[in-house]
């Protein structure tokens, strides 16, 4: 479990082609925030805790769909460490864990309700399909 | 073919030395025969207009002859520079071998330069004319009333067919375009070498330089050679040689010239060109180029005037010597 | 042919334990140019060095080999006993025989036959050996000091004491620098002025010092022990020998919004004026961009007021040529421009002050008299946020601010903290950190005096953001330890912002030939161990213009420069290291590049005429190399194509000889 | 003596500020390293000209190796910075050139590593004498 973790954070890492090493731990990314108040996990914690390997609380939280992406973060880090982007890859990679837990035809009938649509359907087994 | 035709040339250059702008000029002179042009200092427009010469045959890299030419004038000294010549020509005026003021440097534009020696292998020796066509040459041999005809892209000379730039980097006026640098392939030969085995390339190396004659001619035409003693001809300098009477008497002799031109030669090929062995020595120099570009940076040496050369240069985080091989691989 | 002794030393058994002396001495009677051998159980004893002198009488020897320890060791020891037989020190090579053979090696068979390789490679090299002579070069009794801020007063005031005259150059119209401008001192908080001022007025008053106040260094020639310095003394407008400094010009000047540099542009100052009450020299200067009498000719009123007669508007800009034999730099440091970080508002509120400022305004000869007021309504401010790092540690972006920790924000700001506290106790204080650095005597002390007795509230954590908002300034910022962003309204913002080398160092160090980094700070000779030297022989650093430094730092690293600058001045020639390069001027090509490896700009070029083949004259630039500036490292004999330079004492030929012998 | 044994010879270009103390400390620590390898005392790591190496090639050495100050630390502030361009130029031109890569070697030794000195000699000469004698260096002109 530990080294999926890790492996997912190095993906991340290269993905948004951060480095979290040259963090100082400042918390500037996380003072300069506006949506602060209604993250869960900071930007500066986003970066520490990808840096340790520590990905999985990330993936879950819903501080993934608080950042505004507004790059107040990645314009003042005195480091240039840019944790906005690294906010960014970790949506990424929760995204493409979602290609991994694909839909079944088995799985279908159990969802179908009379007011689904039938382009939802499809576009459920295009995305969901391995 | 060259595009800008030898009357362009000639009436410039006449119309200086008339008027008393330029006291010399220093061109391409007719030699024995059609094909061997020789750099030559014309010091009247009538001198000029007898023996002056501007085809396809004219690849002596004019530049070197400044350091010791401009020294011996009082006045301007013309001079013809193909767009190779002009690195050659910053190189020198980087390292205060002339005076620019002396000079008067008229650009020419360059469509590639035959190789004699090409030619021969296709038309046999014993030329006795050669006819400059819209293709090529019309060659014709004292054995055969019959012209061979040969394309000019055949004949190209090593360093023209690997063109690294045909933008003119210095001049005082230009005739014709300024050009561009290249995208050439110039390092691919090298690249080839540096892929076999280190037995192959001992293979390779000892088989183009056991046929050295040590001549000097590869030292004596090199732009950047322009040494006031050179290592070679210095008893005192350990390094001093003359011809080979044992088996290892001067085998440094080519790692030495090439190591001496490191980081200043500018690739003119002029070394390739006159060596009457066909000893590949531009490989020598483009290795160190290569080298020099993978590890400190790209590099063209003669681009700018007064540039820092590589190896009188160097940064905190340079490569360490051990890792030169891991570079390479990679 | 040289005539060479060879002296094969035992060391007891530390050589002959490995090594058969006996066959060594034995191998090396036969090679060229020995004419003389022995061995002997000691050589560095008085008794072994004189079988060498007697030896060098007796056998008329020109060279000697000893065959011993390291010559790290003994070689001067064995140069001396040369000279003391009359030959020259020079003439003398160690071969190593003890470090590197008998104490590495425990087979005797190899021991000696190395032994005797080794022998033979320093006969091959004193074969070629010449006599040196160490160059020598008179030393100027006189010392510049760039830069008139506590570094450069020290460093002059030390010098002075030790009998040698001392230059001050100093570009504004005072001495003083950034301590002049400061409130009080860290760790011990006495006032700046109360330990500066005395100071100065020493200056002033040491008739071994002159200072050149509103002036700057135009050109340096020459090398250690010989520099020509041109100075440029700009125009004030005012004479400076006959100016009282009585103040009634100031006064009376009718330009009164010129604003004030010494204050930082807090409050106005007149066209004529005198920076500040203690200024050395005590002078008026005119500011020519200021004063209508200069512009167009309309005013005059300062002239009408000085009784003395000291207003000059035809005033000039004068030259003054000057030798010295050894240059200090002291150019100190400002603190970086707060243009690109918007993000504090420095450039939208006046409340948004750096550090500096905040001195000046608590200072009692500042602009509010020294009462903590708020510089946009002259409020006193209740809640100060202090920000650190503002622009230190950044590698973001090199515009921006800089990589390298500014070493004094830390304790400057508890030290601001403190001060507020102790006479506003209403005031709340933040300082936000991101760590608080307090290396140094009594320093962290001070800092945790800061937080437990004056409750100054350290916040882990960055500023983000203030914003401008009425009155208030709103900050945003992150307080990592408690995991809370903090939104805190606060009446003044103080930014602790990094500090730059002065902008004038950059092309003084090109004047001198000094080594710079990248972020313009002079390198030291040696970061640990000769670090107030310039790697340039005769250039000296004082001060923050090698590297940011506190006060205390400066003075001590002050009197170490003047300590290293007594040394050289007190010598009355300098005898250089006679191991030095030459330029072959037949061979050489005036390329350059030697000159471009040399780390001491030892080498300059001249056009020099050489006689031709041909009988005529031609002219060639040439390379020389001064011989009181080279160190012989050599690394432009190999820049060198031609082989036209070489090294005395190392020369290629030498090193061949060395090659070829042991090779053989 | 032992006649027929072959054994590099190697020479050494230390610089006598760094290395060549390293090589006395290694003396002083009684460490041992093959008596195949003989110093020469430069000022600088930057006084050695390829001239000087390729001169030792011809002259029969095995294996070359220079001996600077740490990057950093040079006593002349930049010299081995330059000896660092120049040899790894050099040496990758001898590799060029199919001469063995590993006869040639840069190191950095400073005045207190006496122990990496003579553990960098026991490694260089026990590398060179694998490969045995220098003969393409001797042969490249020479087709035999």
């Amino acid at each position: 479990m530990h080294n999926d973790s890790r492996k997912i954070a190095d993906e991340i890492i290269l993905r948004s082609g951060v480095n979290p090493r040259r963090c100082m731990k400042c918390g500037k990314c996380s003072g300069t925030c506006p949506a602060y108040e209604e993250m869960e996990y900071h930007p500066h914690e986003f970066v520490y805790m990808v840096e340790s390997g520590e990905v999985e609380p990330l993936l879950n939280s819903k501080s993934l769909y608080m950042c505004l992406s507004c790059f107040a973060c990645v314009d003042r880090c005195p480091r240039g460490v840019e944790p906005a982007k690294l906010v960014e890859a970790v949506r990424n990679a929760y995204l493409r864990q979602q290609d991994n837990k694909h839909m079944n035809a088995d799985d279908v009938p159990a969802k179908l309700d009379d007011d689904l649509p039938q382009q939802a359907i499809v576009s459920a087994f295009r995305k969901y399909r391995k | 073919m060259q595009k800008v035709n030898r009357d362009v040339l000639l009436e410039k250059a006449a119309a200086m030395l008339d008027a008393g702008e330029v006291q010399a000029v220093l061109g391409w002179g007719a030699g024995e025969f059609a094909y061997d042009v020789t750099p030559r200092v014309f010091e009247t427009s009538d001198e000029l207009r007898a023996d002056f010469v501007w085809n396809d045959f004219c690849g002596a890299n004019l530049s070197k002859y400044l350091v010791s030419k401009t020294k011996k004038l009082e006045g301007k000294l013309l001079v013809f520079l193909k767009p190779c010549d002009t690195y050659s020509f910053n190189q020198l005026l980087t390292e205060h071998r002339f005076e620019r003021e002396k000079v008067y440097a008229v650009a020419v534009p360059c469509e590639g330069m035959a190789d004699v020696q090409k030619l021969k292998a296709l038309a046999g020796d014993g030329i006795s004319s050669i006819e400059s066509t819209d293709s090529g040459f019309s060659v014709t041999t004292i054995y055969d009333d019959a012209p061979v005809e040969v394309k000019g892209a055949d004949v190209l000379l090593e360093k023209c067919a690997n063109c690294k730039s045909r933008k003119h980097v210095a001049y005082d006026e230009l005739l014709g375009d300024e050009g561009e640098v290249l995208d050439s392939n110039r390092f691919d030969e090298v690249e080839r070498i540096e892929a076999m085995t280190s037995e192959e390339r001992f293979a390779f190396w000892q088989g183009e330089l056991s046929r050295c004659i040590r001549c000097n001619a590869c030292r004596d035409v090199c732009p950047a050679c322009t040494c006031e003693k050179c290592v070679f001809d210095n008893p005192n300098s350990g390094a001093e040689n003359k011809a080979p009477t044992t088996s290892f008497e001067e085998q440094m002799f080519h790692v030495i010239r090439a190591f001496h031109v490191a980081g200043r030669c500018t690739d003119c090929g002029e070394c390739s060109r006159v060596c009457p062995q066909n000893i590949p020595l531009h490989l020598l120099n483009r290795k160190f180029i290569k080298d020099i570009n993978t590890f400190y940076g790209e590099y063209q040496a003669g681009a700018e005037e007064g540039s820092r050369a590589p190896l009188v240069d160097y940064t905190l985080e340079d490569l360490e010597a051990e890792d030169v091989f891991k570079k390479e691989a990679e | 042919m040289q005539r060479i002794g060879v002296f094969v030393c035992w060391c007891g058994s530390n050589i002959a334990g490995t090594v058969d002396v006996q066959a060594v001495s034995e191998a090396l009677k036969t090679e060229p140019g020995v004419v003389f051998f022995t061995n002997y159980q000691y050589m560095c004893s008085q008794a072994g060095q004189d079988i060498i002198i007697d030896a060098v009488k007796e056998h008329n020897l020109t060279g000697i080999v000893v065959c011993s320890c390291s010559p790290r060791m003994h070689e001067a020891t064995f140069r001396k006993t040369a000279a003391a037989a009359g030959l020259n020190p020079y003439m003398v090579e160690i071969a190593n025989i003890r470090e590197q053979c008998s104490w590495v090696h425990k087979d005797m068979a190899s021991g000696t036959e190395k032994a005797i390789i080794l022998g033979k490679a320093a006969i091959a090299k004193v074969n070629l050996n010449a006599p040196l002579t160490p160059g020598e070069s008179p030393v100027t009794k006189r010392a510049l000091v760039i830069g008139g801020g506590i570094a450069g007063i020290q460093t002059a005031l030390d010098i002075a004491d030790a009998g040698f005259p001392v230059d001050i150059v100093e570009t504004k119209p005072t001495i003083g620098g950034k301590m002049a401008q400061l409130d009080k001192t860290f760790p011990t908080l006495d006032c700046a002025a109360c330990i500066l001022t005395p100071k100065m007025v020493d200056v002033a008053q040491n008739d071994k010092i002159r200072i050149f106040s509103y002036s700057e260094v135009q050109e340096i020639k020459g090398f250690v022990g010989n520099f020509d310095v041109t100075i440029k003394k700009k125009a004030r407008f005012v004479k400076e020998e006959i100016c009282t400094g009585c103040g009634a010009c100031v006064e009376k000047c009718p330009m009164k919004k010129i604003p004030n540099e010494f204050n930082l542009g807090m409050d106005n100052r007149r066209a004529i004026y005198i920076p500040f009450a203690q200024a050395v020299p005590k002078v008026a200067t005119i500011d020519p961009s200021a004063c209508n009498m200069l512009k167009n000719g309309k005013c005059g009123v300062c002239s009408k007021v000085c009784t003395a007669g000291a207003i000059d508007y035809t005033q000039k800009d004068e030259f003054i040529n000057e030798k010295y034999g050894a240059i200090v730099v002291a150019t100190g440091f400002n603190p970086i421009s707060m243009d690109k970080f918007d993000e504090y508002a420095y450039n939208q509120s006046k409340d948004v002050i750096t550090s500096l400022e905040f001195e000046r305004l608590t200072n009692a000869a500042g602009p509010t008299q020294g009462k903590l007021l708020r510089p946009s309504d002259l409020e006193h401010p209740h809640t100060i946020v202090f920000v650190q790092c503002v622009g230190s540690r950044c590698a973001a972006c090199a515009e921006k601010g800089k990589e390298y920790c500014s070493k004094i924000c830390c304790m400057y700001t508890a030290k601001h903290a403190m001060l507020v506290r102790d006479k506003y106790p209403d005031t709340e204080v933040y300082v936000f950190y991101i760590d608080v650095r307090t290396p140094g005597k009594n320093f962290d002390e001070f800092y945790r005096r800061a937080v437990e007795e004056y409750g100054v509230k350290y916040i882990k954590g960055m500023v983000g953001k203030v914003t401008p908002e009425g009155n208030k300034l709103k900050v945003r910022a992150s307080d990592l330890i408690a995991g809370k962003q903090l939104n805190i309204d606060a009446d003044l913002v103080v930014l602790a912002v990094a500090i730059e080398p002065d902008k004038s160092a950059r092309p003084l160090a090109t004047m001198l030939t000094a080594s710079m980094d990248t972020n313009d700070f002079f390198t030291e000779a040696h970061p640990k161990l000769r670090p107030v030297e310039s790697p340039t022989a005769g250039v000296f650093l004082s001060g923050a213009c090698q590297g940011p430094k506190d006060i205390p730092e400066t003075v001590s690293q002050a009197s170490a420069a003047a300590s290293k600058v007594i040394g050289l001045l007190v010598k009355d020639k300098l005898k250089g290291n006679p191991c030095i390069a030459s330029a072959n001027e037949l061979m050489c090509n005036g390329c350059s590049t030697c000159a471009n490896v040399c780390p001491y700009g030892a080498i300059t070029y001249i056009d020099k005429e050489f006689p031709m083949f041909d009988r005529t004259m031609q002219t060639r630039r040439v390379a020389q190399v001064n011989p009181a500036v080279c160190q012989g490292c050599g690394a432009c004999t190999v820049a060198c194509m031609s082989g036209a330079m070489d090294l005395r004492g190392f020369a290629s030929s030498q090193i061949i000889a060395e090659v070829d012998a042991i090779c053989r | 003596m032992q006649v027929n044994e072959y054994k590099p010879l190697i020479v050494a270009f230390c610089c006598n500020w760094c290395s060549y103390a390293g090589a006395d400390l290694a003396g002083n620590n009684r460490l041992n390293y093959p008596a195949d390898v003989k110093i020469i005392r430069v000022p600088c790591s930057c006084r050695v000209n390829p001239m000087f190496i390729l001169r030792a090639f011809q002259r029969g050495a095995d294996g070359v190796i220079i001996c600077g100050c740490h990057p950093g630390d040079c006593h002349y502030t930049s010299g081995n910075y330059y000896t660092r361009r120049r040899m790894a130029l050099l040496f990758s031109m001898l590799d060029f050139l199919g001469i063995e890569r590993e006869r040639t070697r840069l190191e950095w030794v400073s005045a207190a590593e006496g122990a990496k000195f003579a553990a960098t000699m026991n490694d260089f000469a026990e590398t060179v004498a694998a490969l045995g004698e220098n003969k393409r260096l001797e042969d490249l002109r020479c087709k035999k």
